[in-house]
């Protein structure tokens, strides 16, 4: 088998796994699930080794070439975000086959193995029509996913597919464009093609729009902060690790590919990283006047998502955009493993202790350590401090925005860091006992082992790949994003 | 040939008019049982008229077993549309039927 | 048909379009659910006339069979509920945002327009490509190739969509329409007759796509007809709903998948067909297509579907025992 | 203006018509029905796109838009199934709270 038949492991099996899921035994189901996790982890492990021996990894799938067929590619961006969908669905899937009441029912599984399967094939897509069906199927599977969280989840998942589907169809009219325009749907033909900077703007635009309502970006996030928190633990944490990611996936794409085609895409940019700038703002001060756990933690994403966007601005003001690209691709990894470890955590924390609110966790910390560790390492990684992937990714990009001599960009990185280390603080003051008073370390449902373990090592491998993170540099820049965006 | 474009023309014509009739009736009609009525009867001949004047259309502008297949398609519409349409309306009669009785009981 | 060739237009495309534009309007204006509703299927309906003025008669019958067939079904059986009070707003509240949402609609359809003004009415090129790929795919319909061929990994992940929002529905609804048990002659007539020559529309629709309009997404919207109303008539042996429901539902996907692995050991390329079985190959997908997807959506439309006569005591009884235990 | 402009602009007009809607009714089947609305504006697009010029169509958007199609219904069909969720728990939660 040749590199190339790899591309579409990562998305044939999860698709296998799931559909098998849905008639397995849970049992059954949650074995596939890990073991197609762990081989996607592998897969994305050869594929890095490809890119680094000899670029980019191409497919066309059914042997026909675009136009007519469909290309798909695997480059740096696209091998670490499989790694980081095979770390995300293997924490998920252990945790809820540790306990079942963090998975939300059986539907979970196939669920699960669709969602991973969409996701996947965002990262490795090249064509923005598949990259649409592929967002519907995440769509479909992460709606009905929300929705396992209980019957008051349903209005939560209703709100969410709503925006998500119209955020699709400002894609797909973005679609239209490109075809309408250069004929084809294949981003580099597109690319190719693509001399109208009015049209070429629109389609841009119209994806950044799109994009912005399904990962949740300020000032279209309202959705997020109620549909994360309603569902299953497990749920939230896959939502917020992976899901947002594949919108954010598509629009770098989009911009990587089109941006250099089109004069508008530079103010586009401007204003995407404005959007970016309040999110990070905005999402860090809710998530500090929040009371519950998974609400923190929800609003925490919207102020992250802003940071994901930041790279964008800066690739097209900073004279080595490619800096710029791995430093916010960094950030996204880095976010994906922490939220994932904090969403755990928290999920483990409210369950032992009944309840989700913060003055109910007093005492949680002399019964459950690991669980809080997982959580404060988590934070650390999140606010960009060392030595996590977290301060890698942020410290790329305060060189990205020193280079493009923008400081206001540079004040926002830190002043964020604060904040989210400002409420991460919040939630692990939250389960100390109170000063003197040594009565509230109550009996706790303990919860299995697995479930202390999973967020533990979530936050150790942001730690892991904050010491060593060449291996991911090195992958990333193998392959560089956009050549002259 | 003029003839037979004659009478195409008044079967299609006397079809729609049945069918416009049933229309109206579904939206004029004060209640669930006249308007399944004024639809059920209507349409059907309404469609059986049309299908005739297609049939026959057929058949003189292009003779041969073609046509005759066409002409058996026309029937098969129009029988199924004849066994679909009368028991719609029979089930939609019956559900209400014992909507109203449940209604009845409960009061 | 061209549209280009004209540079005055057709007073009857107007005509459907302006049509088609107010019953959009009046779909999304009108207060009630019925009313908004009946204007949404006359929407499908004139659409659909679009479409055939486009030359695109298979989106036609897939608009028919699945936009007004199946989604238009479910949207009719949503009406049977109560429709709940819409929360008091102060109107002049409403008023506003009515009226900032038109002015924001206004400026972004101009922009559109703009845009849209500025495409070629040239035609792609990529169109005469794909034609001319036809010859070398197996079947001659060039919508089957494209589909079943060409970008068969759009179509499968298409499957999963529905496959998945069938497994999804069938999780998170809590009652759906259960069979019926005494069908009485009426509905027996329908089950002997209706049923079979359902069927044998969507096998038609099946064979008849590799060479012309139809295929596996037309045939499947049919079948999945034919076996919600087998379930309405009573017949167990087309149940819609559990286990080997679910089983059915997934091996169209699963087998589309392994179908793609023997590509790939055949040929070394994913998904890839051999000229020499292509025929062969895309119409047995299409079978199993047909069948997973027709039990997807009955699977979708019972999930979706209202509750029947009876159910309402059912609903009392949850509620009264729920206020019995705060 | 052309044929392809008027459709062009329709479809325009009638996705715009259909998010708006989306956003601002309140009912959840009336939502719905304006999302497919929408949806219809983009298909309406794409079609006309496909059918440029005199010759057969390209098949290629035709493919998408069926894809798209179908799509829609399935997203119709979990809207539904969630939107009874939701009014069912309104329901029940008014009978138990008077």
């Amino acid at each position: 088998m040749t590199a190339s038949s790899l591309v579409l492991v990562p998305v044939f099996l999860p698709l296998v796994v799931g559909a098998l899921s849905a008639v397995l035994s849970r049992r059954a189901a949650a074995t596939l699930t890990v073991v197609a996790a762990a081989v996607t982890l592998v897969t994305a492990v050869l594929l890095g080794i490809a890119v680094l021996e000899s670029g980019p990894v191409p497919l066309e799938v059914a042997g026909w070439a675009p136009p007519v067929g469909i290309l798909l590619a695997a480059d740096g961006l696209s091998v670490v975000m499989i790694g980081l969908s095979a770390v995300a669905v293997l924490a998920a899937a252990l945790v809820a086959a540790a306990d079942d009441h963090f998975a939300g029912g059986h539907a979970f599984w196939p669920l699960v193995g669709a969602a991973a399967a969409a996701v996947n094939g965002v990262f490795v897509a090249r064509d923005v029509f598949t990259a649409f069906v592929l967002l519907e199927l995440l769509t479909i599977a992460s709606v009905a996913l929300v929705a396992l969280g209980g019957a008051r989840s349903a209005a939560a998942a209703l709100r969410y597919l709503f925006v998500a589907v119209t955020g699709s169809l400002f894609f797909l009219l973005a679609v239209a464009l490109t075809y309408g325009h250069t004929g084809t749907v294949d981003l580099a033909r597109a690319a190719e093609r693509a001399d109208d900077t009015v049209i070429v703007g629109a389609i841009i635009a119209l994806t950044v729009v799109g994009m912005a309502a399904k990962t949740a970006l300020f000032p279209l996030h309202s959705w997020l902060p109620v549909a994360h928190p309603a569902a299953p633990t497990a749920v939230s944490a896959l939502l917020s690790a992976l899901v947002i990611k594949a919108s954010i996936v598509i629009l770098w794409r989009v911009i990587e590919y089109l941006g250099p085609h089109t004069d508008i895409a530079a103010p586009l940019a401007t204003v995407v990283g404005i959007a970016g700038a309040a999110a990070v703002l905005w999402g860090g001060i809710l998530a500090l006047r929040r009371d519950r756990l998974k609400s923190i933690i929800a609003y925490s994403t919207v102020a992250q998502v802003g940071y994901m966007v930041l790279l964008i601005p800066l690739v097209f003001a900073a004279s080595d955009p490619q800096v710029a690209w791995v430093g916010g691709i960094l950030i996204t990894v880095a976010h994906g493993v922490a939220k994932a470890a904090m969403f755990l955590a928290a999920g483990a924390l409210a369950s032992a202790a009944g309840t989700s609110q913060l003055d109910g966790l007093e005492g949680t910390i002399s019964r459950m350590p690991w669980t809080v560790a997982a959580i404060g390492l988590a934070g650390v990684s999140l606010a960009g401090l060392p030595p996590t992937l977290g301060f890698v990714g942020k410290w790329m990009l305060v060189q990205a925005s020193l280079d493009a001599g923008a400081w206001w960009w540079l004040a926002l990185l830190l002043g964020g860091g604060l904040l989210t280390f400002a409420y991460t603080a919040r939630m692990v003051k939250a389960t100390f006992n109170p000063p003197g008073d040594f009565s509230r370390a109550r009996e706790l449902t303990r919860p299995a082992r697995t479930v202390t373990i999973v967020p533990l090592a979530l936050a150790a491998v942001s730690v892991v790949l904050g010491v060593i993170p060449w291996l991911l540099i090195e992958v990333l820049s193998a392959a560089p994003m956009g050549g002259g965006a | 040939m003029v003839i037979v474009d004659i009478v195409v023309i008044v079967l299609l014509a006397v079809g729609v008019m049945f069918v416009v009739a049933g229309t109206v009736g579904l939206l004029r009609f004060p209640d669930l049982a006249s308007r399944l009525h004024a639809v059920s009867k209507a349409d059907v001949l309404g469609l059986g008229f049309i299908a005739t004047a297609l049939a026959i259309h057929i058949l003189a502008t292009e003779p041969g077993w073609a046509a005759v297949g066409v002409v058996a398609k026309l029937a098969l519409i129009w029988i199924l549309a004849l066994i679909g349409t009368a028991a719609n309306a029979h089930l939609m009669a019956g559900s209400r039927r014992r909507a109203e009785a449940e209604r009845g009981t409960e009061a | 048909m061209t549209v280009v060739a004209f540079s005055d237009v057709d007073v009857l495309d107007i005509l459907v379009v302006l049509a088609v534009a107010v019953t959009a309007v009046l779909a999304v204006v009108i207060p009630r659910r019925v009313s908004a509703t009946i204007a949404f299927l006359v929407f499908g309906l004139l659409l659909a006339l679009l479409w055939a003025r486009v030359a695109a008669p298979d989106v036609a019958i897939a608009e028919a069979a699945l936009g007004g067939g199946v989604a238009g079904a479910l949207l009719v059986d949503a009406l049977h509920r109560r429709q709940p009070d819409s929360p008091q707003r102060s109107r002049r509240r409403t008023a506003t945002v009515t009226a900032v949402g038109a002015v924001l609609g206004a400026v972004t359809v101009a922009a559109l327009v703009t845009v849209l003004s500025r495409l070629t009415a040239e035609p792609a090129d990529l169109g005469p490509l794909a034609l001319e790929a036809v010859e070398r795919s197996g079947v001659s319909h060039p919508i089957t190739a494209v589909l079943l061929n060409f970008r068969n990994l759009d179509t499968l992940l298409e499957i999963a969509v529905v496959v998945f929002a069938a497994v999804g529905a069938a999780a998170l609804s809590r009652d759906r329409i259960r069979p019926v048990s005494d069908p009485g002659p009426v509905r027996r007539v329908i089950a002997v007759v209706i049923v079979p020559a359902l069927v044998l529309l969507a096998g038609w629709l099946l064979v008849a796509g590799t060479s012309e309009p139809g295929g596996a997404f037309q045939a499947g919207a049919v079948l999945g007809a034919a076996l919600i109303i087998a379930h309405l008539c009573g017949v167990h042996a087309a149940r819609a709903e559990g286990r080997r429901a679910l089983a059915i539902v997934v091996t169209g996907l699963v087998a589309f998948i392994m179908l793609g692995a023997i590509g790939l050991a055949a040929t070394g390329t994913w998904l890839a067909l051999d000229l020499d079985w292509a025929f062969a190959a895309i119409l047995a997908i299409e079978t199993l297509l047909t069948v997973s997807i027709g039990m997807a959506l009955a699977m979708l439309f019972l999930a979706a579907g209202s509750r029947d006569e009876g159910s309402v005591t059912d609903a009392r009884a949850r509620a009264a025992a729920a206020g019995g235990a705060p | 203006m052309t044929t392809l402009q008027l459709f062009l602009y329709a479809g325009a007009f009638i996705l715009v018509l259909g998010v708006v809607a989306t956003m601002l009714v309140r009912d959840l089947i009336r939502r719905l029905i304006a999302l497919n609305v929408a949806s219809g504006g983009v298909m309406l697009l794409l079609l006309a796109l496909a059918d440029r010029g005199d010759g057969e169509p390209d098949p290629v958007p035709q493919a998408l838009v069926l894809t798209g199609i179908v799509v829609m219904a399935a997203v119709t069909g979990i809207a539904i199934v969630l939107a009874r969720r939701v009014e069912r728990l309104d329901d029940d939660l008014e009978e138990v709270e008077p």
